[in-house]
């Protein structure tokens, strides 16, 4: 068993707990921290079972390509070149104002640095948000 | 009959014990807390350590265990799975030996529990007697008491230089034996320290409870007090979850993209609307005050009808991680009063 | 939030305006009702009679979209009554007399007509707010999803003013953050107006900054905002979106609208963990990996930057979002060659003002609240200490105004959306929670009885409920916790999405839609 | 080979009967031989039907013991296992483990009269019950089966009705709550069956089943009528999962229901906090 301690992906509190990863490297539980300011050992019930999600079988481990109307799974050099070759193609014909980037919530600082860096620097647009309102 | 090992010896003995099973001992994680922790080394077992949130729950009945794992929804490829794993408890509290022991029963009463059953034959529990009870603790009201050591196989009372330590069943006491050498006899005067140790804890227990604090009959508490209490209630499970004594689970099946499945239980609870709400939306315990009040009935009432002892060790794990504060201690404060108010009408 | 979770223990007075607080944060709900028990007066105000309204010493019910009214009626009682805080308002602030003007008309008789709110129960909640000198305001979408969202943030800071509830420990103007790193995307940048740290765009040296590091040139220009990209693509004008992490398909306003748009783009990229609503709808899927599978760091609602780490590997060939960005950007020809996320947070350090003292050696256990402008900084508990970080703090006179949309005699009520305690979001992750998807299986719609008897529906009966966007059919629940007229629906659940139903009129300065008002009607259905 | 209780034993589909629109009749047997001579039950207890990677549930028995060698189930679709067990088709395999809880408690009654009580899907369990006394009619006296459901087309095992109306010293009774052009019938709640009937409740024994809404207004009316509480025999309707005592699910007044039930007089049942 390893525990590892980290941030909750739900709400804003911002409550820290530890993931226990099994001998296989799967999440099977959740200690709540008490020495942590805002959770002092307390936790909602989706912070509870947090673990379950992401062990689901619908996860997405694959890229996935459109491909006649029907999503396939594809290497990561097929998908990236694509979407490279793709946003460059709309690029040249509209601008880079024809491009927009949704950036989340849910992912980590430098993950949102790192999108808006390439919305700002490799495409080229301001055109960059996140569901900060909804 | 006691005997010394001085605590620079423990981690020693420790280390020779660790050749029948994985140690699970308190152990500080990196956030500073302190939980019951599987170690292949006694290097960082904690030999003071304030009370760990979780008990060994975890060990016996885990917040996902599986119980079987299947191929393409078949029966016929079935495999039962079971945790052997031989491991050695240390630094358990009376509390948690209590729900250990408790465990034992409710698991085999009636249906034998194969899954528990393979998790507790192979191990050793090593007790210390509580001699820093917290403000939430309240184990002597709950029958049990600091040093209370019915079914530990190695009971250890802390004497500041070293562990008195007294061996209670054949396993406990080839755990002493073997290694005698790490042992001295204990004195008269060490049989003094452990008789005064207790009573200075248990003073300080007395300190959060009477001992002789009453319930009120059940079916005199009427439903106002159950109603009042349940708006604090946000119905998360976080008691049943750190509860040493609640074993509700769950059952459901996960199967992947690749048709491998397998049958889990998780820990479940009594304070959830789905727990007993059927098809059409039938449900004996709708409200928050309905499961609440079965809840306190279940663990304070039915329980010592059941066993001869309530359904809880006192730990005070719930105070800790009730966001509505209904920690068991509050409640039956509370409760105790309704006695008294009672007794004024 | 100016201040930070741990000051609702030393708070007097606990104003929570708009936010279901135990089951929405129920860490937070769980310190407030802490606090209430120690002796700290709650002041709840909501529409929805929510379950932090049993512990409160004033509970409101407003009707749905009348903030400013009331906001700008306590004000008017505290100035009125003089029990505002004149040596504050003298030295911090500016433009009080406009204030004084405009709450002029706001008396509680008036603001009773407007909100429903009882004028007597207005003044007591003014009094108590203002005559403590530790009144902590909490406020969550209740106060921002409306047209109206700026004038009611700007009125709530203007009660925080008058009272010199601010800048000092157990006060504050409290917004919180629904979503875990909401206030992270903010910080980074995430957005069409500002660079990281809200340095402004306009700004031409941070922009140099960022041009010297990033060594390429920026553009200036502000872009769009979200709803302003969907009805670009409705328009045609935008062609391609990049949406990382968001399920627009459930979690905007008038889906149906938003399906449009999408369906117009050459070319819609959706990177995330489950082939969500709008991962169903993409040209190129990217999978990304959850916060239990990768390391960096998440910025709560009181600004604390955490730590998230690595405990489990990516799922198969899943990648952690930011090497997929990078790689892309390499593919695009632009370097970015990180080698592990605490190299990204030495950038946005040397970038942010705010964030210039964090590192991952300090923020290990505990994290730091921004702003922490150097590497011995120990981080700020509370904002506006001894001054506003712009000068003097500004009184924002505005008037009341109605939602966008009403109820008519089509439309007969009043519809407002939010959240439960078991489902989060889009549902993505909760709704694969065995315990969190049995306690919330399916969307329902709150109906007071009496509404439920005239429509002739009782508790589990499925009803349609239709706004002139769309229609869902969903299980009736009844509920005293809401007046007549006003029905609720949770946003979550896709099978019965209130945002077919919802507006996607949004406020003009904040861009925020109006998701808590817009008019339905409601029939039983077989 | 499983080797505990908690893993289910394959069971093959034999046949399946289309009850109404959402219930069906399913006939099993075991595919092991031996699992299926080592299956004995009594009427009124239930199985856990599994089906692998979708999850399991309990389901009441609804064939009779005295007709050995398969076991029946009649199974309404209200979720999504009732749904993928709908959608199996003869010949598939599912899990079965049991049988579990205490049954009807058919020796107590030996010699009684005794009045059946059932609404919709509630007939399922009882026909177990009465499919056993007719099997041994001479142990029993009179014999009246009450049944009631929601509409024509919601009633079960019409054909069974039919069937035991034309036995010996018994009375059916059938109504639906909703009449329509198809039924011809009895048109009311199945309480106002009770009326209908004339008996002498002090020779009688009642078994009722069926919804939850329903059980108590029926208690009431023969409690009213002079039926003994200990000789109104129910079963209460609690969420149960693992059949064997110890999730915790279907715990009511300190009792297991799915060990100590879920058949109870009516006397007991009160102990329970019913009605």
């Amino acid at each position: 068993m390893n525990e590892v301690l980290t941030t909750c992906p739900y709400c804003g509190c911002g409550c820290n707990f530890y993931l226990i990863a099994d001998r296989d490297g799967e999440i099977t539980g959740v200690i709540p921290s008490r020495e942590h300011p805002v959770s002092q050992g307390k936790l909602c019930v989706k912070g509870w079972n947090v673990h379950e999600f992401v062990n689901s079988p619908d996860r997405l481990s694959r890229p996935l390509i459109k491909e006649s109307g029907t999503l396939q799974e594809a290497t990561w050099d097929e998908a990236l070149k694509k979407t490279a070759a793709k946003l460059q193609e709309i690029i040249k014909k509209y601008g880079p104002d024809a491009v927009g980037f949704f950036s989340s919530a849910k992912c980590t600082n430098e993950e949102n640095f790192l999108f808006a860096k390439f919305a700002r620097a490799v495409v080229g647009t301001n055109n960059i948000d996140h569901c900060a309102r909804l | 009959m006691y005997h010394l090992i001085t605590k620079g010896l423990v981690k020693v003995w420790l280390r020779k014990l660790i050749k029948q099973g994985v140690l699970v001992a308190p152990t500080e994680l990196a956030g500073g807390d302190v939980v019951f922790k599987e170690a292949f080394t006694p290097e960082n077992v904690l030999l003071k350590f304030k009370k760990p949130l979780y008990s060994v729950k975890s060990y016996f009945l885990p917040q996902e265990e599986t119980l079987f794992t299947f191929h393409d929804s078949s029966v016929n490829t079935l495999e039962e799975v079971y945790d052997e794993f031989p491991r050695i408890f240390f630094g358990l509290r009376p509390c948690d030996l209590k729900a250990i022991t408790q465990a034992d029963r409710f698991f085999n009463e009636g249906f034998q529990d194969a899954y528990y059953n393979h998790r507790r034959k192979q191990t050793l529990l090593m007790v210390i007697g509580c001699n820093n009870p917290d403000n939430n603790c309240f184990c002597h009201t709950m029958g049990i008491g600091p040093f209370y050591k019915d079914g530990a196989d190695i009971f250890m009372v802390d004497l500041g230089h070293s562990f008195a330590v007294t061996a209670q069943t054949p396993k406990g006491t080839a755990a002493v034996e073997d290694y005698s050498y790490l042992f001295e006899k204990a004195a008269e005067e060490d049989e003094e320290d452990i008789f005064f140790e207790e009573n200075s804890a248990l003073s300080r227990l007395n300190f959060n409870m009477p001992q002789n604090i009453k319930l009120p009959d059940f079916t005199k508490v009427d439903d106002g007090f159950w109603e009042k209490a349940s708006r604090r209630c946000f119905s998360c499970g976080s008691c049943s979850y750190v509860c040493p004594l609640c074993f509700c689970y769950n059952v459901v099946d996960r199967q992947n993209k690749a048709s491998q499945g397998k049958r889990v239980r998780t820990w479940d609870s009594c304070v959830f609307e789905g727990f007993t709400r059927m098809a059409g939306r039938h449900n004996m315990f709708k409200t928050r005050q309905d499961r609440l009040k079965k809840r306190f009935a279940h663990k304070l009432y039915q329980y010592p009808e059941t066993y001869g002892y309530p359904g809880c060790t006192g730990c005070g794990r719930c105070t800790v991680t009730c966001p509505g504060n209904i920690g068991m201690m509050s409640m039956i404060k509370q409760l105790a009063e309704e006695v008294s108010t009672d007794g004024k009408k | 939030m100016t201040n930070s979770i741990a000051d609702i223990a030393d708070a007097k007075v606990i104003l929570v305006i708009g936010s279901n607080t135990t089951e929405q944060h129920p860490v937070i709900g769980s310190k407030i009702i802490e606090a209430v028990e120690h002796g700290a007066k709650l002041i709840v105000i909501d529409p929805r009679r929510i379950p932090l309204a049993n512990f409160a010493d004033i509970y409101l019910q407003p009707k749905v979209g009348t903030n400013v009214a009331w906001l700008n009626g306590l004000a008017h009682v505290i100035i009125e009554e003089n029990i505002c805080d004149h040596d504050f308002i003298a030295d911090r602030t500016e433009n009080y007399r406009e204030l004084v003007k405009m709450v002029k008309k706001y008396t509680p008789q008036y603001v009773q007509d407007i909100t429903g709110i009882p004028a007597d129960d207005l003044v007591r909640a003014a009094r108590l707010y203002a005559n403590s000198d530790r009144a902590m305001m909490f406020y969550c979408m209740g106060i921002t999803q409306f047209t109206s969202g700026t004038d009611n943030v700007r009125t709530c800071a203007n009660l925080a003013m008058l009272t010199g509830n601010l800048g000092k420990p157990g006060t504050g103007v409290n917004p919180l953050r629904g979503q875990n790193n909401v206030q992270g995307a903010c910080d980074m940048g995430a957005l069409p107006n500002v660079l990281t740290g809200y340095q402004r765009l306009e700004d031409k040296e941070a922009r140099h900054r960022f041009e010297q590091v990033w060594q390429v040139e920026l553009p200036a220009k502000t872009g769009l905002s979200l709803t302003e990209m969907i009805s670009n693509a409705a328009e045609g004008k935008l062609k391609c979106l990049y949406i990382m992490g968001e399920n627009p398909l459930i979690s905007d306003p008038d889906l149906n609208h938003v399906r449009e748009a999408f369906e117009k783009l050459e070319l819609l990229i959706v990177q995330d963990i489950f082939l969500t609503e709008t991962a169903s709808m993409a040209d190129i899927v990217l999978p990304g990996a959850c916060f239990a599978e990768k390391d960096g760091t998440f910025t709560n609602t009181e600004r604390r930057v955490q730590r998230v780490r690595q405990a489990a590997l990516p799922k198969g060939s899943a990648r952690e979002d930011w090497r997929i960005i990078s790689a892309l950007a390499c593919k695009m020809g632009y370097l970015m060659g990180y080698e592990s996320p605490e190299e990204i947070m030495e950038e946005i350090s040397v970038l942010t003002p705010i964030y210039r003292g964090i590192t991952y050696h300090r923020l290990d256990k505990k994290g730091i609240q921004w702003p922490c402008p150097h590497e011995a900084h120990p981080g700020t508990k509370y904002l506006h200490k001894n001054k506003f970080s712009s000068g003097k703090g500004k009184f924002h006179a505005v008037d009341y105004k109605k939602p966008v949309e009403l109820p008519d005699k089509e439309y007969p009520f009043l519809l407002t959306t939010g959240r439960t305690a078991y489902q989060f979001h889009t549902a993505t992750m909760t709704k694969r929670v065995a315990v969190l998807l049995r306690e919330d299986p399916d969307g329902f719609i709150e109906i007071n009885a009496e509404d439920a008897k005239a429509i002739g529906v009782r508790e589990g009966w499925p009803v349609e409920v239709s706004s002139s966007r769309g229609r869902v059919i969903c299980r009736v629940s009844i509920t005293d916790s809401l007046p007549q007229g006003t029905v609720f629906m949770p946003f979550h659940f896709a099978e019965s999405a209130a945002n077919l139903l919802t507006n996607s009129a949004v406020d003009p300065v904040a861009k925020i839609p109006e998701y808590k008002v817009c008019a339905v009607r409601i029939r039983g259905v077989d | 080979m499983a080797k505990n209780e908690l893993a289910p034993k394959a069971a093959r589909i034999m046949n399946i009967t289309r009850e109404t629109s959402d219930t069906k009749t399913f006939t099993l047997v075991f595919t092991n031989p031996a699992d299926q001579d080592a299956f004995n039950y009594r009427p009124g207890q239930f199985v856990e039907i599994s089906v692998l990677g979708v999850g399991e549930a309990p389901i009441s028995i609804t064939s009779s013991p005295s007709r050995k060698g398969f076991l029946e189930l009649s199974i309404k679709r209200v979720g999504q296992l009732t749904e993928t067990i709908h959608a199996l088709s003869p010949g598939s395999i599912v899990g079965i483990r049991g049988p579990y809880g205490n049954g009807f408690p058919f020796e107590d009654v030996n010699g009684d009269n005794i009045l059946f009580v059932a609404g919709g899907i509630g007939l399922a369990p009882l026909r177990s019950l009465i499919n056993y006394v007719f099997d041994n009619r001479r142990d029993y006296g009179d014999v009246k089966i009450l049944y009631g459901s929601r509409n024509s087309g919601e009633l079960v095992f019409t054909g069974e009705l039919d069937r035991w109306s034309g036995m010996p010293e018994t009375e059916v009774l059938v109504t639906v709550d909703r009449g329509d052009e198809y039924w011809q019938g009895n048109v009311g709640l199945v309480t106002t069956l009770i009326p209908r009937i004339k008996l002498t409740p002090e020779s009688y024994s009642a078994f009722v089943c069926g919804p939850p809404v329903m059980i108590p207004f029926v208690i009431k009316d023969l409690l009213k009528l002079g039926f003994r509480e200990d000789k109104i025999i129910s079963t209460l309707e609690n969420y149960m999962k693992c059949g064997v005592g110890k999730c915790g699910h279907c715990l009511l007044g300190g009792k297991y229901i799915c060990m100590e039930g879920p058949v109870f007089k009516y006397s007991q049942m009160k102990d329970l906090g019913f009605g």
